[in-house]
């Protein structure tokens, strides 16, 4: 979108630009006025849209389908409504039927998934041998498969980790240590070609650069 | 090691971060305010599609289907920018059109970065591009592979008017393109199916060249076609744009982008570096 | 004895209960069961929403106390926070897409989200001086690899040495994966044996003051 | 007997059967750890560092007169919050949080936290409320040390201001960690802080390698609260789940090598 024209846009355009300079001083300099104001602008910004939309969200995820005639959406308007107990001493008890409702919630989903996809899935598929592979595919199969067995080896708490057991786990921390290399190697692209995007906003506010 | 040299040693190991961060935000700067052309190496498929352009003039007709959005820019514009200003340096003649719905936003992107693209009202000077006649905009097309099949059969069944609502045969232009036939390349942006549509509709029914500018997704995807021959050409996302840009010598947001993808990366390396030399330099004092 | 409704009995009852029908709905053929684990977990967005308040409720109590104490250098800006909320959320209710809040929503809210997501860059750039030292043969690995796939990824590593892409691409494609899949490995186990821990009432933490009798956090 | 089990064979669903087999492999190896170590056998437990660490941080807060600054990160922030997929990372810091909270009563530690997960506010009240309770100064726990922020990247300004505000010296944040990790770790070791982190998030990880001082990698954040309390259930759980390693390093092995000779009981097994 082009350099804005109106002087309601232009004005937002160099809003934005100035808060971005007030919290990048934080970090260019130290912690000032300026980014103080900026942290508290934003929070509140914040805050503002978080209290629009949850006001949405109650209406669509809560009355509409009780409105609808569906009774059972009683419940979550009974739980969380018992939230509100927390800050009375004598009732707070009740705010703890739904903070157990929501962890059984919460480990019963996720142990569904960690089984199937962080189990099952990844040790299938550090048996697969490759089918017909070439020396290649097949040094990776084993790099893949015996890596992971090194590493979960490295993971394991109630073995003292000597004698012959300690070369599967020194091997398997180096294994992490590349692991760990490459992913944060990786997301430098990213993170970088978003501070590049912040910079070149900043340059065409301040028509350093032209904004086609 | 005397003190004045311990020291040197002590802050390259211990630089005071605001240094880094300091070094980053300017440098990160300087490709867009004036590109540093750092070398780019050119992939074979870029190449090959600038090589089938320098063989065109202008009696070819070329068209540019957009089926990238707004939101895919970074990735496709500076490659669909670099390509047309080469045609237009060559005078080839160029159809736009597109199936995706800001396909107008995409293409006021690109006129703003062609000033030799003119609109019909705008005077045209040596060089330019008269609207009708060295180009024309036909603007959004509804419909998924059957229409890009009618396009190739004959134009102007889909196409009755420009985006301008100027009928199709007032236009010089168009009057004289039947069909897929009488097209010398198609230069497709794609996020989606669309290059296939091209490629099965246009290519392999009537052997009209297929060129993919799309996201660094798609590019893996269409290597069987170019092996195939039926692509001419493949630009991999913003880094294609940026060696067409350096393959034209007009840098470009394209360059811009690998300038500060390089200038970040090399600055975090040598700061890697520095504080190892300075680490190993000290490490006696530290044991 | 604390009354029945009170006893940490219930919670724990709670939880297990709810827990095993996921389970149970997700093992065996029940499709019943599996619907009300559906149903429960959209509840949960709703129950989610009204904790905001909560939130809010929180965050109004910390800035009114400083706005009320006058604490030197927080109470403006306290003031600040709560006179731009309060006409924000207003011109909100009014109409989200003009006015006051379409405007800041705009020209605040997403540009500033950008601006913290991007002070990733700066601080990976000080993270990777200060942890890729070759203190030792682990971190001399961490600090090859990471420079390694660094230049792969940018388009001028292919130019100071041809190999480069190829060996990005197989750290990329195979280096890594015995890490990732360890981790999840591992982790899921974790996740399995604490979730196991919650439900036989060992890992009481969650009740707080109520639980302070049984064992666990 | 003989009939239900039948009937749970005809009703597993196709592809979850080796799934539930796990699930009831680690229950019973809980059960049968947890009989031995009522027995008296003793069970060698790897120290944990990081959380050696935490006392030893909040030591070092003590001794500097500084705060100690708390945060799960952004995990369980949205949608469904504790019920998310994120929601047992908060659960499983909200126990160290806990074991962070007494020592700050303990040594009279101002303890600040910064959280975005709104339906945690009272389970983070509640383990709060409970350590200040044990260390016998219910009076001293003030609900105001917890911030609520409606998001991320707000949460991380917050943070940041808190940093070079409070100048805290150690800093905690554990949970399901996103971007803010590396920024908060920078921010912190910028302030001189004294940082233990710990995720399961493995696209984490390596940021808060870089920027730590202690680590909690994946299962260790589940198994820190085990290690807290030292209770023999917990050590049992400890134990259980390494054998079921153990197990799970075998069939990966052994499959390895009979799938490559073309035999794939093992395969077919993890299919069932």
């Amino acid at each position: 979108m082009p350099y804005p024209t109106e002087p309601l846009e232009i004005l937002g355009a160099w809003v934005g630009a100035l808060l971005t300079i007030f919290i990048y001083s934080y970090i260019l300099w130290r912690e000032n006025y300026a980014f103080r104001w900026a942290e508290h602008t934003y929070i509140a910004s914040t805050f503002a849209v978080a209290i629009v939309q949850a006001i949405r969200l109650i209406r669509t995820n809560i009355v509409a389908p009780l409105m609808e005639g569906d009774i059972r959406y009683i419940v979550p308007i009974i739980l969380g409504l018992m939230f509100y107990t927390l800050p009375f001493r004598r009732y707070r008890w009740i705010s703890r039927y739904t903070v157990s409702f929501l962890i059984g919630i919460g480990f019963g989903v996720t142990v569904r998934g960690a089984l199937s996809a962080d189990i099952v899935k990844q040790i299938l598929s550090s048996v697969t041998a490759p089918t017909g592979g070439t020396a290649m595919d097949w040094f990776n199969f084993i790099w893949v498969s015996l890596g992971f067995v090194f590493i979960v080896s490295y993971f394991t708490f109630t073995v003292e980790h000597k004698g012959w057991y300690y070369f599967p786990t020194k091997i398997g921390r180096y294994i992490l240590m590349l692991g760990l290399g490459v992913y944060f190697g990786n997301t430098v692209q990213f993170r970088m070609a978003m501070l590049s995007g912040r910079v070149q906003y900043l340059l065409r506010v301040f028509k350093i650069i032209p904004w086609p | 090691m005397t003190e004045a040299e311990k020291s040197i040693w002590i802050k390259m190991a211990e630089i005071d971060r605001r240094i880094i961060y300091w070094a980053l935000f300017l440098l990160l700067a300087v490709p867009f305010i004036h590109p540093l052309m750092l070398p780019v190496s050119i992939s074979e498929t870029t190449k090959s599609l600038y090589d089938f352009i320098e063989g065109l003039g202008p009696d070819d007709i070329v068209v540019i289907g957009i089926q990238s959005g707004v939101s895919a820019w970074p990735e496709c514009l500076p490659g669909l920018v670099a390509v047309t200003k080469h045609l237009v340096s060559r005078g080839v003649k160029i159809i736009v059109w597109g199936f995706y719905t800001d396909v107008d936003m995409t293409m006021n992107a690109i006129k703003a970065r062609v000033p030799q693209l003119k609109w019909p009202d705008e005077e045209v000077g040596p060089g330019d591009y008269k609207y009708g006649e060295d180009w024309v905009y036909v603007g959004l097309i509804a419909g998924g592979e059957p229409s890009v099949a009618a396009l190739a059969d004959d134009l102007h069944a889909v196409i009755k008017a420009d985006y301008f609502g100027t009928p199709i045969d007032q236009i010089p232009l168009l009057s004289k393109v039947k069909g897929a036939k009488d097209i010398a390349l198609v230069i497709t942006s794609d996020t989606g199916d669309y290059g296939w549509y091209y490629v099965r509709q246009w290519n392999s029914r009537y052997g009209t060249p297929i060129a993919e500018v799309g996201i660094a997704m798609i590019y893996s995807e269409f290597i069987p076609y170019y092996r195939a021959g039926q692509v001419v050409g493949l630009l991999k996302g913003c880094r294609g744009g940026a060696e067409y840009e350096t393959l034209i010598k007009s840098p470009g947001e394209g360059i811009q982008r690998m300038d500060a993808l390089n200038v970040s990366h090399l600055l975090t390396i040598f700061f890697i570096i520095i504080g190892n030399i300075g680490y190993f330099a000290t490490r006696k004092y530290r044991r | 004895m604390a009354a029945a409704w009170r006893r940490p009995e219930i919670f724990i009852f709670i939880v297990g209960v709810v827990m095993g029908i996921s389970w149970l709905g997700y093992f065996f053929y029940l499709p019943e069961l599996d619907a009300t684990v559906k149903l429960m977990q959209t509840w949960a967005v709703g129950i989610a929403t009204f904790a905001l308040v909560l939130g809010f409720l929180s965050a109004a109590r910390i800035h009114l106390y400083y706005i009320r104490r006058r604490t030197p250098g927080m109470w403006p800006f306290s003031a600040w926070l709560f006179f731009f909320t309060a006409v924000a959320t207003i011109a909100g209710l009014y109409s989200e897409t003009t006015g006051f809040y379409a405007w800041q929503f705009k020209w605040v809210y997403t540009p500033l989200g950008a601006t913290l997501y991007a002070t990733t860059g700066f601080y990976i750039c000080s993270a990777a001086y200060r942890a890729f030292r070759a203190r030792s043969l682990e971190a001399g690995i961490l600090l090859v690899a990471g420079i390694l796939v660094m230049l792969g990824n940018c388009t001028i590593g292919e130019v100071l040495w041809k190999d480069i892409p190829t060996i990005n691409e197989w750290l990329q494609l195979y280096g890594q994966a015995p890490f990732i899949r360890s981790i999840m490995v591992t982790a899921a186990l974790g996740l399995i044996l604490y979730a196991l821990r919650v439900m036989a009432g060992i890992e009481r933490g969650y009740l707080g003051a109520l639980g302070a009798g049984g064992g666990g956090g | 007997m003989v009939g239900a089990l039948n009937l749970a064979m005809e009703i597993i669903v196709q592809g979850r059967g080796f799934q539930f087999v796990i699930l009831l492999m680690t229950a019973i190896f809980l059960y049968i750890a947890y009989r031995l170590l009522k027995m008296g056998k003793e069970i060698y437990l790897r120290r944990l560092p990081a959380i050696d660490a935490i006392e030893e941080a909040i030591g070092r807060a003590a001794e500097m007169g500084k705060p100690a600054h708390y945060t799960y990160g952004a995990g369980g922030g949205w949608g469904g919050g504790l019920a998310s997929h994120q929601g047992p990372q908060v659960v499983a810091s909200s126990a160290i949080l806990g074991y962070v909270a007494q020592l700050c009563a303990r040594y009279d530690v101002r303890l600040i936290v910064n959280m975005m997960q709104a339906d945690a506010i009272p389970l983070t009240e509640e383990v709060i409320r409970l350590a200040y309770l044990r260390e016998g100064k219910p009076e001293k726990f003030d609900p105001k040390i917890i911030n609520y922020f409606p998001g991320q990247s707000p949460m991380v300004t917050g943070i940041l201001g808190t940093f070079q505000r409070e100048r805290p010296a150690a800093s905690f944040h554990i949970g399901g960690l996103y971007y803010e990790s590396v920024v908060i770790g920078e921010a912190a070791k910028f302030v001189g802080a004294f940082l233990v982190a710990g995720t399961a998030n493995t696209h984490q990880l390596a940021f808060i390698v870089a920027t730590s001082d202690y680590v909690l990698i994946g299962e260790e954040l589940y198994a820190a609260a085990a290690y807290i309390s030292r209770e023999p259930m917990q050590v049992a759980s400890i134990a259980s789940e390494d054998w079921v390693k153990f197990i799970l390093m075998a069939i990966t092995v052994i499959g390895m090598i009979l799938e490559s000779a073309g035999i794939h009981v093992i395969s077919n097994m993890l299919k069932w």
